[in-house]
């Protein structure tokens, strides 16, 4: 067997160790091993890249890789070390846009290779240019797309939904003349084409995103790393490399499958999540919701009430929210709970499967504040126990926990399954004001005669608390 | 590079199916970690990168191969690095903890999450 | 026949996850239906043994075709006809039974013969 | 593009077809459409086919290729319409055995073509030659295995396992002749050391199955059917065609799954299924079971008791086993079971998964004698209402309701799951003697004091209790 046989070997080996890494990262446990064994099978096939001869040979050019690499490396691993678990959103965000920008870049060189060689030939095969342009325009929009994903999760600009106008008619226009370029390009192979093509999907990744507000990122984020994954994969077509194909492929598919059952486990379609504001831009601050907020009395508590009130409990649930991650509470909350539990109280906490910023992240948020798996519990298991809870605490959590999901129809998060705080004898709410939540929508529990509000961060209301539970 | 399109093709397919076989029954506690993992799988691009640097002719190909090794790197290692680290927080470990009432048993945590 | 072996060997081993991915969850009340219709997808092999008796040059070799391709039609027709009637008797059906005494729901059979 | 590109077109879709198909077919609901989906890309694959070149100018041999299918389709769609559905394993092993021949002699004039197309170039490569041989050998298998299958289950010899003396020498000796026949054929190309290891290969498959017992022949013709997958995969490899790897890789892949899943049903590892004879020579008749039985008492009943016992019950659970598909009973027995609930009786079956001839052959049979879905239960479902049953009516089973399976640890049968007919009031046997059934050992609960024995052929005395019934 030659060289090239024994590489394309290697290369299905670790297109078996991917799926295997695949497999195992969608069980709790071997998620870990999973991981592992996919950094090996990439290892393996990048060791395996070096013997190709012209790779090998490639003097210079072979230096600059390993620099290149170098610098990748020093640069990427001190990033994932020391990012901030609440940061993972956008660190995912910039992992997947510099794949999709390598991606593109690789379709483009192949198509520069591609048109050179071939210029005493003519023109390339049409499907070879088509594969090419696939893998620019998908790696186009994925890389600007995720790079204003992580400017928006790094808040360097609002979160919210951004709209101008003549909004539907640029992104038209933009769209036509991609359309237009790209089989211009085909019919003629022309490079310089190809660069306005890549300008104008630079452009669409842009605009695409701007449009969905920040909570709704994450979703996004899911739907482009499935995108690059598809610009891997058409990268993959036009160097004849199953390793790309195979490796893009399962990540595209993956990822849409994924992105939809994040999309569903919020209550809402795809194109739900992609294309309506849903409402954000009414909730962020002010309007409908002042008024309808004001009107009817709420009890309002103060840390010692509820320190005492849950010192004497029997069983404490608490619901963390989006607003835990904001205010970076869940050190101070697990003070907080093992502070119940040394005194004797029961303690769990109940994880929605959308609180957070991004789909299971509370999770690794409370994972990272040390809270061992079985303090925390799944919705469904949690639901039935809510019921002989003395307390609910919800820490910065609002639409997961609103009953008008139940028994509204016609409430934007109507079917949406929820955590039945309501259920609990007390419920406390920490949040800083009346306002709503992402859905933008009144909840009538804050207003119930069972729940008492304690406003303010919830980083400086729960230490409060820790200081009152301490002194009860 | 002669291998024929249909060859491709059905790979594309048949991969496609297994992908989405795969993922299709993974608890929403997982969905952070897939994301990052996933992420990181399609850094290998980084092996196309690292061909096409091979062959290139000229500077702007070389740049434009160099840029790309460089990105693709980013991509795969610190997608590898990061869910690793994520991961690694994923397990039981009342043992870190201070005194808890009863021996908390670590299993029941990780088959609740299953669920 | 210029396809290359490794490509050949990829498609092996995706189709091979897929298989196995698919059925891994099929309830015990299928098992005999899945069998059958599985052994009628095999007899796809007729297609392959029109080929050969194309080719075929000599009369050793048309026969092993025409016996090839005689074999392998009983085995896609019968298996798939075979299937057909089986999964047809697998549906609930109360009308054409004799009175009973509630109208008994169709689908709360099915549903549990999933569970 | 060339028509040989469309014709891999069709064939990528048809293997997506039997995906989809196989999809259908792992569930209750879309399994009949899966089965038609599947069909349809295979008459699709089929038509395709006569458009290739080499088929549509191949003159007589198109002729000749037709004629064979007409003489296929008319045999094959009669047998499979009139055949019983108790004979359904034999069916599906002939189904299996033709498609394996037919595998094997693809390979074969495969191998004849190459050799005399090459005869001028000199050796065909290798791996062709292994793809050949691995195809002739695996079909030839699955050939005579199935047919040797087939005559035991149609009961032309006898259902025991088959041993005789030096068994494992001449195994032993058919293994290593075959192995250096084939790397003899690898090394020379030669036709006629590739005739003799098909002959072995023939007879390989005859000695594998002659040893397995008849009631664990259904998960030996889904270990074979898994072989002929094997096979036409192998064939695929030899023509270079991806439709064949991929619908024999399926289901090469599904049947050994399937196979390892039957066997977990029958609470055994699928090596003891295959190489061991379990003790079933003990099981057929006569020895250590008669001094046991014949020791203790036993109740047993007369028709009009136990007809009567039934009518004014409230709640029956009929449990149907091997001998009610031996006895072709399962018509009679909805015959009692529909008097019964025309009384206001509740009645249903409980199934258990290996209860039959084959894993899931109770439902078929069932299904046949026009048996609602909704009266079948399986074993999980059915075990916590038998608590509450007044009479479990136990036709023709007898290991799946043993409780030795539970109590007895070192039993053959310990850790199958059974059904609790133990748990009802009444429990009725129906059976010919005190012999054990499969596993060859004796049953407790034929001895309990709650147990009415009523002996006799299934059909007879299911038909006798109908009379009682009636005359109740
Ligand atoms: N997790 C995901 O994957 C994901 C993705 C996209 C969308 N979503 C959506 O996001 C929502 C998540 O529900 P949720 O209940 O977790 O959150 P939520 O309904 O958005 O409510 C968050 C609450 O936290 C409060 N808050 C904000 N900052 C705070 C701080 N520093 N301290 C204390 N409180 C603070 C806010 O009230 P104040 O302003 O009064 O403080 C707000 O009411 C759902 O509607 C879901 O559909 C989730
Ligand atoms: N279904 C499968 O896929 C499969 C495959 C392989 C092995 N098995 C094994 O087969 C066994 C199946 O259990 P099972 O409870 O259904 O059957 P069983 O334990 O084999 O018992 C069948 C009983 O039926 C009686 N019987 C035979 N012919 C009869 C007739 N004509 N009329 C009335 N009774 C008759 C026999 O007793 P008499 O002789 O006294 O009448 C025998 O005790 C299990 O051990 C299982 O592991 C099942």
């Amino acid at each position: 067997m030659s060289l090239l046989t024994w590489v394309d070997l290697v290369y299905l080996l670790a297109a078996i160790g991917f799926i295997l890494a695949l497999k195992g990262l969608s069980s709790p446990k071997f998620a870990r091993q999973g991981n592992m064994l996919g950094a090996g099978a990439a290892t393996l096939a990048i060791a395996m890249t070096f013997t190709i001869p012209s790779v090998r040979h490639a003097g210079s050019r072979l230096i600059l890789m390993v620099v290149a690499m170098i610098i990748g490396t020093a640069i990427a691993v001190p990033a994932a070390r020391r990012v901030k678990m609440t940061a993972m959103p956008q660190m995912v965000a910039i992992f997947n846009g510099v794949g999709g920008g390598a991606a593109a870049l690789v379709s483009m060189t192949a198509f520069l290779i591609l048109t050179s060689h071939d210029s005493f030939t003519g023109k390339p095969a049409v499907y070879k240019i088509v594969e090419v342009i696939l893998g620019i325009l998908i790696g186009c929009v994925s890389f600007s797309g995720s790079a204003i994903a992580f400017i928006k999760l790094q808040e360097l600009i609002t979160g919210r939904p951004i709209t101008y106008p003549a909004q539907q008619v640029i992104n038209a226009f933009v769209g036509i003349a991609i359309v237009g370029l790209a089989v211009a390009t085909v019919l003629t192979a022309n490079v310089a084409l190809l660069v306005v093509m890549s300008v104008l999907a630079l452009v669409l990744g842009v605009i695409f995103v701007l449009p969905i507000g920040g909570a709704d990122v994450p979703v996004l984020i899911s739907l482009l790393n499935s995108f690059t994954g598809l610009a891997v994969a058409a990268s993959g077509f036009s160097l004849g490399n199953n390793l790309l194909i195979i490796a893009g492929t399962l990540v595209g598919a993956s990822g849409i499958l994924l992105t939809r059952m994040m999309s569903k486990a919020m209550g809402r379609s795809l194109a739900n999540v992609l294309f309506s504001a849903f409402g954000s831009v009414v909730t962020a601050s002010g309007g409908a919701d002042g008024a309808g907020a004001d009107a009817r009395p709420v009890k309002v508590g103060t840390p010692e009430d509820i320190g005492v009130l849950m010192a004497y409990a029997r069983k404490v649930v608490i619901i963390p929210g989006y607003g835990l991650a904001v205010a970076q509470a869940q050190h101070t909350a697990r003070e907080l709970a093992d502070l119940l539990t040394e005194r004797g109280v029961e303690v769990f906490y109940a994880i929605h499967p959308v609180a957070g910023r991004m789909p299971g992240h509370m999770n690794v948020l409370l994972a990272e504040a040390n809270v061992p798996y079985d303090e925390l519990k799944e919705m469904d298991e949690a639901n039935p126990e809510l019921a002989t809870a003395d307390v609910a605490l919800v820490v910065g959590a609002n639409d997961t926990v609103n009953p008008a999901a139940n028994n509204t129809p016609g409430s934007p998060i109507y079917g949406m399954p929820i955590i039945h705080a309501d259920l609990a004898q007390h419920i406390v709410f920490l949040k800083r004001s009346m306002r709503p939540g992402f859905a933008g929508i009144d909840n009538e529990l804050l207003y119930d005669p069972k729940t008492t509000m304690l406003f303010g961060d919830a980083k400086d209301t729960l230490t409060k608390l820790v200081a009152a539970v301490k002194s009860a | 590079m002669t291998v024929g399109i249909i060859e491709l093709l059905t790979i594309f397919v048949l991969a496609a199916f297994v992908g989405n076989e795969v993922v299709s029954k993974v608890p929403s506690i997982l969905h952070t970690p897939l994301m990052s993992g996933t992420n990181a799988i399609h850094g290998i691009i980084l092996v196309g990168t690292m061909a096409i640097l091979g062959q290139a002719q000229g500077d702007v190909q070389t740049i434009l191969g160099f840029l790309a090794v460089l990105l693709a790197t980013l991509n795969v290692v610190g997608g590898f690095v990061v869910t690793d680290r994520m991961l690694e927080m994923f397990k039981a470990k009342p043992s870190d903890r201070p005194a808890k009432s009863a021996g908390t048993p670590e299993e029941p945590g990780q088959g609740g999450a299953t669920s």
